[in-house]
């Protein structure tokens, strides 16, 4: 006996659902533009009482055809697209589109330029995950506060991204052969201030929430993912570190720069939605190490290997496939080139995506309050979950 | 008074001691110790107000008249309190988060809340086809008049004690237990299932913290001997060498009971940590889903007015009321340390929203249960030893401090301990 | 001991309010209208057609080659070169549209103009209550002078002039000795500017 | 006056007690009923007995209300129509007046054997220590038995609602 929804007046439709195994069901459906849900996604969650006893992701308002229209531009016209995919993190998109690229291609970076990618990528993982705990702690009900800090020190990181590259958040910053702009020493002065000054920041943050008992009971044993399902779902990034299993791009590939720079990878025990938040902190931490032997070591020279083309270009035909450490798990380019100078297949791999597929095995026995922040947790964006 | 022996016949012979001393000196009338005259003239200035107004009329009329002005007087000081503890809690909240808060409203946001209140009054007020239009009408009447009622046993100042009842602190917390009834209300009128859930979960919530509420306050009316609130803030009277004031809460049971008598009230007015209905996570908001424009503000009104009067009786029961913290400090009139008082733990009430997430609502109740009601039980014991050692002198005197923090810390860490041992910030390994 | 961590988070909380009277690290908003937001160099908006000398039309450096309007992702450029009398296109553009509602400023048609025509502007104040002609913007509305140029983005300006200096110079020296209508000398890519 | 204070007061007790009985929406009699015991603690602050009507409205506007109305809202969620009140039966006519006239047999000879004391002027001035004091002199076993029957009865509905919840 399944009943119309009935749309109460906050957005959420709910309905009684009678199911003969658990008596009366509440089907909830929560979003596309519930308060808690980071964007235009749905949860489709059935309650028996207080617990969650089956939860349907429902995901694709944001669709917008990303990688046909990818097919139909050159491979110029796409970069600033990928801007869009997560659109937290324009650095790290542009750096694994042009990666993809240059091994599609066999163009080499100059060194200079190898260094600046480094630096972007890291500000931007610095940029995510304090984003994420903000989303975070806002979820489980903190009014704000620790969100508002967040997005204080994100301005800073953003104006240094306008001043480089034009725009805060969409960049469109890396062409296929090294950067589009040389960083003048006044920026990596700049640089330098802020990153010397987050240190300072991450340890009033963790004094205002790490050991605050009301968020240790929220979110201690919440969510638990374990090793096996996280390996056999494809889950990667903090994620998956925080589940115990050891695998970080950043030193399985060892792709751009980072064999040069020492930094640990820091591994959770419990897989847990607490778990999940201190990995990322102390991710933080390890990528203000990396800025720093970066800022130091940056030589001068060209930031453009001189033969790159900007137009005409038309690498041969082939297929590569790109991917880095980004700050929400494996962001990775598949290009299939037939010669002319669009490509023939463009495919990108989403972490959020494919992180998001085990939302419902986390949740299930937990209650709704807990699947707002076992969602906020897995740290999804929707432009890249739905392309 | 026959001599007053506390614990009944069973008691008596182990008791045999004469106790009168210790229990008359709590209830000798005042006096100033800087000697000062009771009608300094800041100190009578309402009096002499309400006094120039009513002085001529005959007796019958001038008692009516002095309570309609008494009335008058608090609804208006209240509700502008309401008005500006809005905007305050949006200022405070905005320069924690390194923001102005409202500031385009007049000067610094000063109009806010009269903007706000426009806004509500000009809202449409839809009442659900399906509601039972009398209760949907009559919860938040009875939600206001109730959180009003509250007031009038508050002392505000030496002689601004609107009723002077003998059992007042028990007619306080009477007026507070109703309003769970105006709750109910809301929620069954709006004849909207998930609106009745929410309603039973925000009653679960009150009434399981009305229990530590009212334990939370027996130690005082142990230590003070009386409840009536004026008695109670006639025993806090006088300083220890003019310094230490003999407030209720510089003694172990009196802090203890603050303590839990302030994390109840953060539960009855649905603030902070215990803000269950306005959680996005509930599927709406709580019992107050179908109400809106004016009615839904007279909802905020009373739990503001409600946070008001609990802080109020806070500061009576536990702060010393309106005595000044110094003796040096007599001079300054009563009623302005009372509003200090008062000042000082709301704005307690809204750095604690600006700091801390939500509590679930199993682990809500379970603190209540398994937390605060043995600690406020425990309490009581600490109270009691308390009161029989008042007479203990010199080095007895440390012996019964040390006994009275004992009670009061030791069950606090072993049930603490209880709950770290599953919640702990852990440490992480590097790869 | 149970609630040290809120105590440390509410003492974090009273250090930022008191902090945001006194510290300016901790009272960061800028309240815009009143006091104007500090735009850096490389800030890009929409873009604007660049012209020489005094007169907006014939001066513009666009000769309508629509290499821009190829490369431009949501292809948000319209272009209809001039033609003379005699109907041979001339080097001007009669029609030079760009729809700015679809245009997403990523200044991917200033990387591809050879001939610095076109770059990105950065006043961002053009809200219009038209939602049809007032975001279409024509060749009228988009031509602005080399000193406006020089004023936004001085640096990239600079090197742009240097550029087009060295090329007429190359441009004379090949006409001095070689027949006077030798076709202007085509430049390389232009070369990255420094961001400051 | 202060007769027909008491008048109105037994007015308001008995009246919305009865209007109580015969409404059809039960939720709306169960808050005559609050409204009948409300009426109740008037009569005890009329009586000058303060401290009893605060801890009337207390206990009875407070948790005995609630108590009302969660037993009526749980008792419905088996989804029966609204309690029908069949047509007048003569057997249960009778069965009411026979319980009536049993308890009423009871009652009125107790009522007669007491002497109540002249009603005094006005009302005797009483503090509430002294009240604490006589509870635990006098009566301080008769209140540590209530106190033993209460606990008891409070666990007994904690089995009770244990019990239940693990059979469904």
């Amino acid at each position: 006996m399944t009943t119309a929804f009935t749309p109460t007046p906050s957005g959420a439709h709910v309905r009684a659902v009678h199911d003969p195994f658990h008596g009366d069901l509440l089907e909830i459906s929560m979003g596309p533009h519930h308060p808690s849900t980071h964007g235009v996604f749905r949860m489709m969650v059935t309650l028996d009482g207080e617990n969650v006893v089956k939860l349907k992701p429902v995901f694709g308002y944001l669709h917008r055809n990303h990688e046909k229209l990818g097919e139909n531009t050159s491979y110029l016209g796409s970069m600033p697209y990928t801007d869009r995919l997560d659109y937290f993190c324009s650095m790290t998109n542009n750096w694994a589109y042009a990666l993809a690229v240059e091994k599609l291609a066999g163009q080499p970076v100059p060194e200079r330029a190898e260094y600046l990618r480094v630096i972007l990528a890291e500000l931007t993982r610095l940029l995510n995950h304090t984003c994420l705990a903000g989303f975070l702690l806002q979820d489980t009900g903190a009014s704000g506060t620790p969100l508002m800090y967040a997005f204080r020190e994100r301005e800073k990181i953003l104006d240094l991204f306008e001043a480089l590259s034009g725009s805060r958040m969409m960049c469109n910053y890396q062409r296929f052969g090294g950067c589009r702009i040389d960083a003048t020493p006044a920026w990596l002065a700049a640089v330098r201030g802020i990153v010397d000054g987050y240190g300072a920041f991450l340890d009033e943050y963790e004094e205002l929430i790490t050991g605050n008992e009301i968020l240790l009971a929220r979110t201690q044993n919440v969510g638990v993912l374990s090793p096996a399902l996280a390996v056999s779902a494809g889950i990667t990034g903090p994620m998956l570190r925080a589940a115990g299993v050891d695998y970080d791009l950043r030193k399985v590939d060892g792709y751009g720069l980072y064999p040069r720079f020492d930094f640990r990878v820091p591994l959770g025990a419990h897989g847990d939605t607490y778990d999940r938040y201190m990995v990322r902190m102390l991710e933080m931490r390890e990528s203000i190490g990396i800025l720093r032997q970066a800022l130091a070591a940056i030589p001068d020279g060209p930031i453009m290997d001189p033969k790159a083309k900007i137009r005409g270009f038309r690498p041969k035909p082939g297929e590569a496939y790109g991917r880095i450490e980004g700050p929400k798990g494996e962001i990775g380019f598949y290009l299939i080139s037939d010669g002319t100078p669009n490509p023939y297949r463009y495919r990108v791999r989403p972490p959020s995506l494919i992180n998001l597929t085990v939302l419902e095995d986390l949740c299930l026995g937990h209650t709704l309050a807990d699947a707002v922040i076992i969602l906020g947790s897995i740290d999804i964006v929707l432009g890249e979950v739905d392309r | 008074m026959s001599p007053a022996v506390w614990f009944g016949e069973v008691g008596a012979s182990l008791l045999a001691m004469d106790w009168t001393p210790a229990i008359a000196s709590k209830l000798a009338p005042t006096v100033f110790p800087t000697g000062q005259t009771e009608s300094a003239f800041a100190e009578r200035l309402p009096l002499l107000l309400r006094d120039a107004v009513t002085g001529s009329l005959p007796e019958p009329w001038r008692w009516l008249a002095n309570s309609l002005i008494a009335i008058v007087a608090i609804i208006v000081i209240f509700a502008s309190l309401f008005a500006l503890l809005t905007l305050a809690e949006r200022k405070i909240l905005g320069r924690v988060q390194n923001r102005p808060g409202p500031n385009r409203t007049g000067w610094g946001g000063i109009l806010q809340p009269l903007a706000d209140g426009i806004k509500m009054l000009t809202k449409e007020d839809i009442v659900p086809a399906a509601a039972d239009r009398l209760l949907h009408f009559l919860a938040p009447v009875v939600l206001l008049a109730l959180s009003i009622v509250t007031f009038a046993v508050i002392p505000y100042g030496r002689h601004l004690v609107p009723v002077e009842l003998d059992a007042a602190v028990l007619y306080f917390f009477a007026a507070g237990a109703a309003t769970e009834l105006a709750i109910f209300m809301a929620g069954w009128a709006s004849r909207n299932k998930y609106s009745l859930l929410a309603a039973m979960r925000a009653l679960a919530q009150l009434i399981s913290y009305e229990l530590p509420l009212l334990l939370a306050f027996v130690p005082v009316v142990m230590l003070a001997g009386s409840l009536a609130t004026t008695g109670i803030v006639a025993a806090q009277g006088g300083w220890l060498g003019g310094v230490l004031p003999h407030w209720h809460v510089l003694t172990p049971p009196g802090f203890a009971g603050f303590v839990i008598f302030m994390i109840a009230a953060l539960a009855e007015s649905n603030r902070s940590p215990f803000d269950l209905p306005e959680a996005e996570s509930e599927l709406i908001a709580g019992h107050l889903t179908e109400y809106s424009g004016f009615k839904y503000a007279l909802f905020f009104m009373a739990e503001y007015l409600g946070m008001c009067a609990l802080s109020g009786m806070a500061v009576t029961l536990f702060l010393g009321g309106w005595h000044a913290p110094l003796a040096a400090l007599e001079f300054i009139p009563s009623y302005v340390w009372f509003a200090v008082k008062l000042l000082a733990l709301l704005l307690g009430f809204i750095w604690i929203r600006a700091t801390f997430p939500r509590l679930r609502i199993d682990q809500l109740t379970r603190l209540a249960w398994k937390f605060l009601v043995p600690l406020a039980l425990i309490n009581l014991l600490t109270g009691g030893f308390w009161v029989l050692t008042t007479h203990w002198t010199g080095g007895m005197l440390v012996v019964r401090w040390a006994i009275a923090l004992v009670l009061v810390v030791g069950p606090f860490l072993a049930l603490g301990r209880q709950f770290q041992a599953r919640y702990a910030p852990r440490t992480y390994r590097y790869a | 001991m149970l609630g040290t961590g809120l105590l440390k988070g509410l003492a974090v909380t009273a250090k930022n309010f008191v902090g945001s009277f006194h510290d300016p690290k901790r009272y960061t908003t800028v309240e815009y209208p009143e006091q104007p937001t500090k735009l850096p160099e490389n800030y890009r908006n929409f873009p604007f057609l660049v012209f020489d000398g005094e007169q907006p039309i014939d001066g513009l450096r666009c000769v309508a080659c629509k290499i821009c309007e190829a490369e431009c992702p949501p292809q948000c450029i319209y272009i209809i070169p001039d033609r003379d009398e005699k109907g041979r296109p001339t080097k001007k553009p009669k029609v030079f549209d760009l729809d700015v509602s679809v245009c997403m400023s990523c200044q991917i048609c200033v990387e591809v103009c050879p001939f610095d025509a076109i770059k990105m502007d950065q006043h961002f104040e053009i809200a219009t209550a038209d939602r049809f002609n007032g975001l279409l913007l024509h060749r009228e509305d988009l031509a602005k002078s080399d000193a406006y140029y020089h004023s936004i983005h001085p640096t990239e300006a600079a090197q742009v002039d240097e550029i087009l200096a060295e090329a007429k110079r190359k441009a004379e020296a090949k006409a001095k000795p070689a027949a006077p209508a030798a076709p202007a000398a085509v430049k390389p890519p232009e070369p990255p500017a420094p961001a400051v | 006056m202060s007769t027909f204070a008491l008048g109105t007061i037994i007015a308001l007790i008995l009246g919305s007690a009865a209007v109580a009985l015969c409404l059809r929406r039960l939720i709306r009699s169960v808050l005559l009923f609050v409204i009948s015991w409300a009426g109740i603690a008037a009569f005890y602050l009329w009586a000058g007995a303060e401290f009893l009507a605060f801890a009337q409205v207390l206990v009875y506007i407070g948790a005995v209300s609630m108590v009302t109305l969660f037993a009526v809202l749980l008792t419905r969620r088996h989804d029966q129509p609204d309690l029908v009140i069949e047509p007048p039966a003569r057997s249960r006519a009778a069965a009411g007046v026979t319980i009536g006239a049993c308890v009423a047999a009871v009652l009125i000879p107790a009522i007669l054997a007491t002497e109540f004391p002249a009603a005094s002027a006005t009302a005797p001035t009483f503090s509430v220590r002294q009240l604490g004091l006589d509870l635990m002199e006098q009566h301080g076993v008769v209140l540590l038995v209530v106190g033993l029957i209460l606990t008891v009865a409070l666990l007994g509905a904690v089995v009770l609602a244990a019990s239940k919840e693990d059979a469904s």
